[in-house]
């Protein structure tokens, strides 16, 4: 079991068991930090340089890519709310060096989504973060670039987050997340979201939403499914949605009907969980014994911006050590570079790969219109 | 000369009116046919796909249902407040009038959290009614939907109706009594067709309100309720703008459909039998409901209980207006992180946030410079149009007064939609101008509604009289009409003013990071994570514009030239 | 004199059955009070004191009451809680002799016609006339026929189809009085009707409203500010100053003896004069202008101001003082020819400087005039003469 | 006779040079057309017709005139066009001899007082007034001067301080007044001014806008639709009907000698009869219940239809009929007694059936009347019967 009864429990990933992937990748900062020196000559190695021990380039060397002669006085970031607070400070270093602002843009994901598509061909958006499974669809309708495989620190990403769409940004998995006082006993399956024991209780992500892909999956492959066609699991929904109290957006806005005791059980992304806690919400977290979907904060870059170097040079600056900390100690989220070291002391989710689920993301989000005109009609109604 | 002024002072309001509701709508047009857009041979198919697809038309339905329901709703509920407003004079009428206005003073996001913290299973209504052994939870239905969007009709139909009531010929019902009709025969048959106009411009706002609202769906639906807004927006998160575009003209045209229909409904009820029948028919038409009705004249008037019945009402109606508010005031000074309906004790550190730089002052200021601005050029727009519609009579006259409201008819999700389109096609570079024409464009429905009305109530002897003491035009204008239509000026910049600074579903789609409204930013981070910072900057504004209109109101009277502004001319 | 036929003081017909009282006003025990009022005391707002005080009026069957009186002295008030539309203060009405102070307007049998006319503009000129029918649940066909009857006896038979918007103003009050009228009222009551209407038709219509209540023998209170719409068609007239009766008479005596200075001067022009209360050995006389001595009404004192009041027709052209008249003598300022008389104003000598007066000759004396300048003598009796305290200024 | 002063047809200025004309009304030429209307007319709507056709008018220095006629005839509209509210379709007016037809009001110099007084609430009093010599560029000092002059003029000493929502009604019209007459107007123009006023204001007011018209001699135009006060206050009158004038002349001569039924109706009251045209032995003669034969007006063939008016006060009660009087025999069937006067309701057997007739008598016969129901006698003499040609129905 990866269930954690401490928020703050152990660094992640000290198994160094290889039974997927991912995991494999996600153990490797590890490696890096007991052998900082050693990764570094292999950064040296490569062609990019690399400034510092770390394996990830120098802030000299970014700020090269976006030389002042072209830089913008702001690049725009656009993402959820709230994350200005949390992780912008990591971004001084590199408004320091490039003289670039960036400007936060939050709004719902909906919104994004919309007016990047609005904007498509002179965006107003520079740069912005969609979950995976929305990356391609943006991607394939024209509206963000594909991902430019020179930039610095591109090396270093773990495979999962080189994608033709985009960049990864950082790692979730997704778990439930539940109230103990009322579920009592520490769930240990998926289906446990579904019992009638909390019936008018349990809380389940709205579509289209990484979290309902996710969760969906899960089900879905519990019914026999696979990740190609998520009917069985849309008409489980759909059978069972008279225990669902709330179909949510994001799972922070749950949070009032959990502090009201309304809500008892709902998936979670393991970060958020971990971040809701520390707002004190009564919850605990748990990866549930049938392990917990990966999915991945995608960074887009919307086609035909005047300012794609120093956009380009800003996610080489997020994909290396000083934000990917800051999404770590803020967020809990993992990393999606190689050369990640997880500071000391502290969880990120996925903290143990044996935990670890793949899903098929890209098909899910091929199949998406489809998935969400089903949910309609047999969830919504 | 005298012939050209209409024109001239008409035309700028006209034109910006035109390019901000007319191309949005034809950008939609263009995209449901597939002429614009990724589809590949243009056409109808997209209309037959949606009207022949019965989950399609069972959303139409269920909006419509919703939509009609709050009509017919607030206009119940509405009437007796309205004719209470009418018969208070002094404070009471400041301070009913300030109940009745305020939720429209509240940023739609908060006001929503509001609800959800009312109505939620272990909200404050729940924890009243569980002692008498009733526990209702509305969160995630129609009904829940339904109530929060009569709480913001309310005012919207209370002040056409207080004009109409205003005006009101006491006799008529009076009449009725002394012939032997029973109060309530005599309301029925007398006073409601004589308000019919008000009831109309109520019933039409109302409607349009229920069936366009967006963030109420979602907020209150929790994801379980599809309305066509939710559906439209929805689309187009998934790229298939073509049908977005379909469903948004689709629903347009149910709008004009059915407020065509209100129209028609109340006419009838204002104006009784047709020409035809009067003419052909027999001189008594058969009134087989009436005759029942003179049944009724042998109930008591049960006076006592209409008393006791109209204060429990007024109570009711207080708490159902004041409630959201109440919860989000105590949100903003509880100690608490996470919003609920219970208390955990006092704190200051939420309003303390909400005004620095990193809360929402920046946005703050934005909207205030925002309002001021759109305000500012909406004043000089509508000033000058609405002055020579009042004024002139000339053919026409009628069309551009209902086509400077058409921007009221357009459901704000299509709105919204059609402008991002717009804008798109424009090539338009994003900027503060932007979303500052979005605005103004918004506004002007407004304030031409309030300043027509006052002009018209304004008699145009007296600028006869300040002419032949010798005044130029200009200086009429300057010395005798501005000061006189003051209070009616104050009351449509409040208006325009609060639909600028509320605005949320256009400007989010315009909004780029430097020019984020307050409204915008509340949305994001409130349907994100609801947080008692968002609702301390709309306490703050809560206070501040209830310290701002109440004096005001004492003073100039908003809520009489409010209640022109609702005024049905025809 | 043959068109004072009103008794003021008529015994109430107080044990009749409430529940059998008749329809038809006809049916009613002749030359009883209809409707009696008494006590009657309203109060809106407590500060602003009472809008009527201690009203007391009976008014017979087939009798036509005016209420005259200036703006706001109640005269709205007295009509509206007659017909129950409010409530009084204190007091009571009763007609035939059957309290209804607390009965709904709607069950009371009164018929209302208002200055505004008040048709309902959705319902046509029949529909408007058979409502009343129509709550007193009679048949269809029948209410039709005695729509059309009554719409023939204002004069406006063929007009069932027409709504009100499609008729005049004189129309317009017209059909209103047939909706009262149609329901055979046990009391009509009248509030300014005809005050929106033009002089012309004022005039046509109050002789018609007056021929339409004597013909249907209907009670009728009529309230108006204008006195020669009262005078006109009034059998009685009470006369209201701020909430209280001031004198209640016919036309004739209200024009030719009034009570006090309010009276005759809300019933018609007059000419005045100041004066003083003296004594002339042991008599208390008044002392004026006017020359002529006469005797000091009543409860004055000596050295009381006093008002010399006169009807301006009550002057005649030429000085021949007696025993018994005065003369004015002064000189013609202004003549103007109003049709059926003649206004001069005359500029006299008076004690406490030059005063102009305005006197209404018979229009054919107009011919007789002196030229504007010339000096003017005016001769008015003693009986004419109308001595009242000076009214203390408003 | 002293107040018919004028001279309808009075030779204008027209030499006058426009730019020095003179500022105040008493230094221009005595006697000259200080307004000259020609050829006036007026379309608003082609369908419907001209609302005004071909109106001449030319008033005289100091003179007031007024506009007298039904409502719709056209007054305002012939007002508004003087004031240059709206351009005429055809014709011109002129000032002074200066044609001002197509002058802005602004540029005009009238005054113009409206029926609702049209103060500027936001002003006070003496602001109001001052405001046209603001206009003027008059100083500070000597506006306020003149401004207070002026309310005094106008009976409001005292005033300058209030707002106009602090006045009543009518001396809201008398500082409408005060600020129309405050820029020496070359033309005074007053639409209505107080028929928003009650009767004995309105006697009042009408008076006082007659004297402070003559101290100042200011040319005046006065529309009403109420004879009585048009009688009461003109030089001359101008009936119009149907957007025509239909006479010219003073009260006296619009009373007893209308040159039409319609002036004649409109002017007053009448007694009507119907006749026929005959030929009696080449002489065409009119045949009448009235008995008494008339020469029939020119223009009349024999067999027409005609209408013999008479005026109600052109009665005389009792039968003395001789060569040149006519006697009405009937019975009294109402007699209502009008302060001033009496009005009688007769019947009397018309040819074509019984028909009452109304007839006014001066108010002391009323006592000598007999019962209602008996008979009674009235003569009146072949000079008071007016014949006009029967006019068609409306
Ligand atoms: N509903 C009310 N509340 C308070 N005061 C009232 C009300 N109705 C009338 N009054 C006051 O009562 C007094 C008498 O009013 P009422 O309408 O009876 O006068 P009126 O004689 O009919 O006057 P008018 O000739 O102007 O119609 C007035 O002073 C008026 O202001
Ligand atoms: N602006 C307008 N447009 C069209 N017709 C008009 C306009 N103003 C007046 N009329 C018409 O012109 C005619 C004369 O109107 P006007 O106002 O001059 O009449 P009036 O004699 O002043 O009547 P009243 O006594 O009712 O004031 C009427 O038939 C009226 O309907
Ligand atoms: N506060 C962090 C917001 C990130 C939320 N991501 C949710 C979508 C992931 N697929
Ligand atoms: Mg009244
Ligand atoms: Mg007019």
């Amino acid at each position: 079991g990866g269930d954690d009864d401490e928020p703050a429990a152990e660094p992640a990933a000290e198994s160094d068991t290889e039974t997927t992937e991912p995991e494999t990748e996600t153990t490797e900062p590890e490696t890096e930090t007991t052998d900082a020196t050693e990764t570094t000559d292999a950064a040296d190695t490569t062609e990019a340089p690399s400034g510092d021990a770390s394996g990830f380039a120098s802030m000299e060397e970014i700020a090269a890519t976006c030389p002042a002669d072209i830089a913008p006085d702001k690049l725009v970031l656009s993402t959820w709310a709230s994350q200005e607070e949390l992780i912008g400070p990591s971004f001084d270093s590199f408004t320091e060096a490039t003289g670039v602002e960036i400007e936060f843009l939050a709004n719902d994901l909906g919104d994004r989504l919309t007016k990047m598509a609005a904007e498509s061909g002179s965006p107003t958006i520079d740069v912005a973060i969609v979950p995976i499974n929305e990356a391609a669809p943006l991607f394939e309708n024209g509206v963000t670039e594909a991902a430019d495989e020179t930039i610095l620190n591109y090396e270093q990403l773990l495979d999962v987050a080189k994608m033709e769409a985009g960049y990864g940004g950082s790692i979730i998995q997704f778990g439930i997340a539940y109230n103990p006082e009322f579920v009592t006993e520490v769930p240990t399956s998926w289906a446990d979201l579904l019992s009638d024991d909390f019936a008018d209780h349990i809380a389940f992500p709205t579509m289209p939403n990484s979290g309902g892909y996710a969760t969906l999956a899960m089900l879905n492959r519990m019914e026999g499914g696979t990740d190609d066609d998520l009917t069985a699991a849309v008409e489980l929904i759909g059978e069972n949605s008279d225990k669902i109290a709330t179909f949510y957006p994001n799972s922070p806005a749950v949070e009032p009907q959990v502090a009201a005791g309304e809500v008892w059980i709902y998936p979670d992304i393991g970060g958020a969980a971990l971040a809701s806690m520390d707002r004190g919400n009564p919850i605990e977290f748990t990866i549930p014994e049938e392990g917990g979907p990966v999915g991945m904060n995608t960074l887009v870059v919307p086609a035909g911006s005047d300012h794609l170097p120093c956009t380009l040079a800003f996610i080489s600056h997020f994909i290396g050590q000083e934000v990917q900390e800051a999404w770590a100690e803020k967020l809990y989220y993992g990393s999606v570079s190689s050369n990640f070291v997880v500071p000391e002391g502290l969880t990120v989710y996925p903290n143990d790969p044996s935990t670890i689920v793949e899903v098929d993301w890209a098909t899910m989000s091929a199949n998406g219109p489809d998935t969400i005109d089903l949910w309609n009609r047999v969830v919504v109604g | 000369m005298r012939r050209l002024a209409p024109a001239g002072l008409i035309g700028p309001v006209t034109v910006v009116v035109g390019v901000g509701a007319i191309g949005p709508l034809i950008v939609l047009l263009l995209y449901s046919f597939g002429i614009l857009g990724n589809i590949e041979d243009p056409g109808t198919q997209l209309y037959t796909e949606i009207l022949g697809d019965s989950y399609f038309r069972g959303t139409f339905v269920r909006s419509l249902r919703l939509a009609l329901t709050v009509s017919i709703v607030s206009l119940v509920v509405a009437v007796p407040l309205a004719f209470r407003i009418s018969r208070s004079r002094g404070w009471a009428r400041t301070l009913l009038t300030c109940l009745v206005v305020l939720p429209l003073l509240i940023n739609i996001v908060v006001r929503n959290l509001g609800w959800v913290l009312v109505l939620s299973p272990n909200g404050v209504l729940n924890s009243w009614l569980e002692p008498i052994g009733v526990s209702q939870s509305f969160l995630g239905t129609v009904t829940g939907i339904g109530l929060v969007l009569v709480h913001v009709s309310v005012p919207l139909v209370v002040l056409p109706l207080l004009a109409s009531i205003d005006r009101l010929d006491p006799a008529q019902s009076e009449a009725a009594r002394a012939l032997g009709a029973h109060p309530a025969v005599a309301f029925v048959r007398f006073t409601l067709p004589a308000i019919a106009p008000g009831l109309l411009a109520g019933a039409v706002l109302s409607f349009v309100i229920g069936i366009g609202s967006l963030v109420t769906p979602i907020f209150l639906g929790q994801g379980r309720t599809m309305v066509i807004p939710t559906l439209i927006v929805q689309q187009i998160s998934t790229f298939r703008w073509e049908r977005a575009a379909a469903l948004s003209m689709l629903l347009f045209a149910l709008v004009v459909g059915v407020v065509v229909a209100m129209q028609r409904i109340s006419q009838r009820m204002a104006r009784g039998r047709t020409e035809r029948s009067r003419r052909r028919g027999p001189i008594l038409r058969p009134r087989p409901l009436t005759d029942a009705a003179a049944r009724l004249n042998h109930l008591p008037t049960f006076d006592g209980l209409r008393r006791w019945v109209s204060r429990v009402y007024l109570v009711v109606m207080t708490a159902f207006l004041l409630l959201p508010m109440v919860v989000v005031l105590k949100t903003a000074v509880d100690d608490s992180q996470i919003p609920t309906a219970s208390w955990h004790g006092f704190t200051t550190e939420w309003l303390q946030a909400a005004i620095r730089e990193d809360g929402y002052r920046t946005q703050l200021l934005l909207s205030f410079r925002l309002a001021i601005v759109a305000v500012g050029l909406g004043l000089v727009l509508s000033l000058a149009a609405s002055w020579a519609i009042a004024r002139y009579r000339f053919p026409g006259r009628d069309a551009v007064v209902a086509f400077l409201m058409s921007p009221l008819l357009m459901p704000q999700a299509a709105l919204a939609v059609g402008f991002v389109l717009f804008f798109l096609i424009l090539q338009t570079d994003p900027s503060f101008e932007r979303l500052l024409f979005a605005h103004v464009v918004v506004t002007i429905p407004y304030m031409t509604r309030v300043l027509v009305s006052t002009f018209e109530n304004i008699d145009a002897r007296m600028e006869e009289a300040a002419a032949a003491c010798g005044a130029r035009p200009l200086t009429v204008f300057r010395k005798i009409t501005l000061p006189l239509v003051r209070s009616g000026v104050f009351t449509a910049c409040l208006f325009g003013f609060l639909q600028s600074f509320d605005e949320a579903a256009i400007s989010v789609l315009i909004a780029s990071g430097d020019t984020t409204t307050l409204p915008v930013k509340l949305m994001s981070d409130m349907s994100f994570q609801p947080s008692p910072v968002g609702a301390a900057i709309s306490a703050i504004l809560i206070v501040a514009v209830v310290a701002v209109v109440v004096p005001l109101e004492r003073r100039f009277g908003i809520s009489s030239s409010a209640v022109l502004a609702g005024r049905d001319d025809d | 004199m043959a068109i004072d036929v009103n008794d003021p003081a008529v015994a109430p017909t107080a044990t009749t059955d409430p529940t059998s009282r008749p329809a038809v006003a006809a049916a009613a025990e002749p030359g009883a009070a209809r409707l009696r009022i008494e006590g009657l005391t309203k109060t809106y707002v407590e500060k602003d004191g009472p809008v009527l005080t201690g009203i007391d009026l009976a008014v017979a069957e087939g009798e036509l009451v005016s209420l005259l009186g200036p703006s706001g002295c109640g005269k709205s008030t007295l009509l509206r809680i007659v017909a129950g539309f409010i409530d009084p203060s204190g007091g009571s009405v009763a007609i035939d002799g059957r309290d209804v102070t607390t009965v709904p307007t709607h069950r009371r049998n009164v018929g209302i016609v208002h200055q505004s006319h008040a048709l309902w503009p959705h319902l046509t000129v029949a529909e408007n006339v058979a409502f009343g029918l129509e709550m007193r649940r009679v048949k269809r066909d029948e209410r039709a026929r005695r729509a059309s009857e009554m719409l023939e006896l204002v004069g406006l038979g063929g007009y069932e189809r027409r709504v009100p918007g499609e008729l005049s103003g004189g129309q317009q009050q017209r059909v209103s009085l047939a909706r009262a009228l149609v329901i055979e009222p046990d009391v009509l009551l009248l509030d300014e009707p005809l005050s929106s209407l033009d002089a012309n038709l004022r005039v046509y219509l109050r002789d018609e409203i007056r021929r339409i209540q004597r013909d249907l023998g209907v009670t009728t209170i009529f309230v108006t500010h204008d006195r020669e719409e009262a005078m006109a068609v009034s059998d009685r007239i009470v006369v209201l100053d701020g909430g209280r009766i001031a004198q209640t008479g016919s036309a004739v005596d209200l024009y030719r003896t009034p009570v006090s200075h309010f009276v005759m001067s809300f019933t018609g022009a007059t000419v005045e004069f100041s004066g003083t209360v003296a004594d002339d050995r042991g008599r208390r006389v008044v002392h004026s202008d006017l020359g002529l001595p006469c005797p000091a009404p009543s409860g004055l004192a000596v050295g009381d101001d006093v008002t010399l009041c006169i009807r301006p027709d009550d002057f005649v052209l030429g000085g021949s003082a007696g025993d018994e008249a005065a003369v004015v003598r002064g000189r013609l300022v202004d003549a103007a020819f109003l049709g059926t008389s003649a206004e001069i104003r005359v500029a006299i000598d008076a004690a406490d400087g030059p005063t102009d007066v305005l006197v209404r000759l018979p229009a054919r004396q107009h011919e007789r005039l002196p030229d504007v300048g010339a000096p003017i003598e005016l001769t008015v009796e003693r009986d004419h003469v109308h001595v009242f305290a000076t009214p203390t200024a408003a």
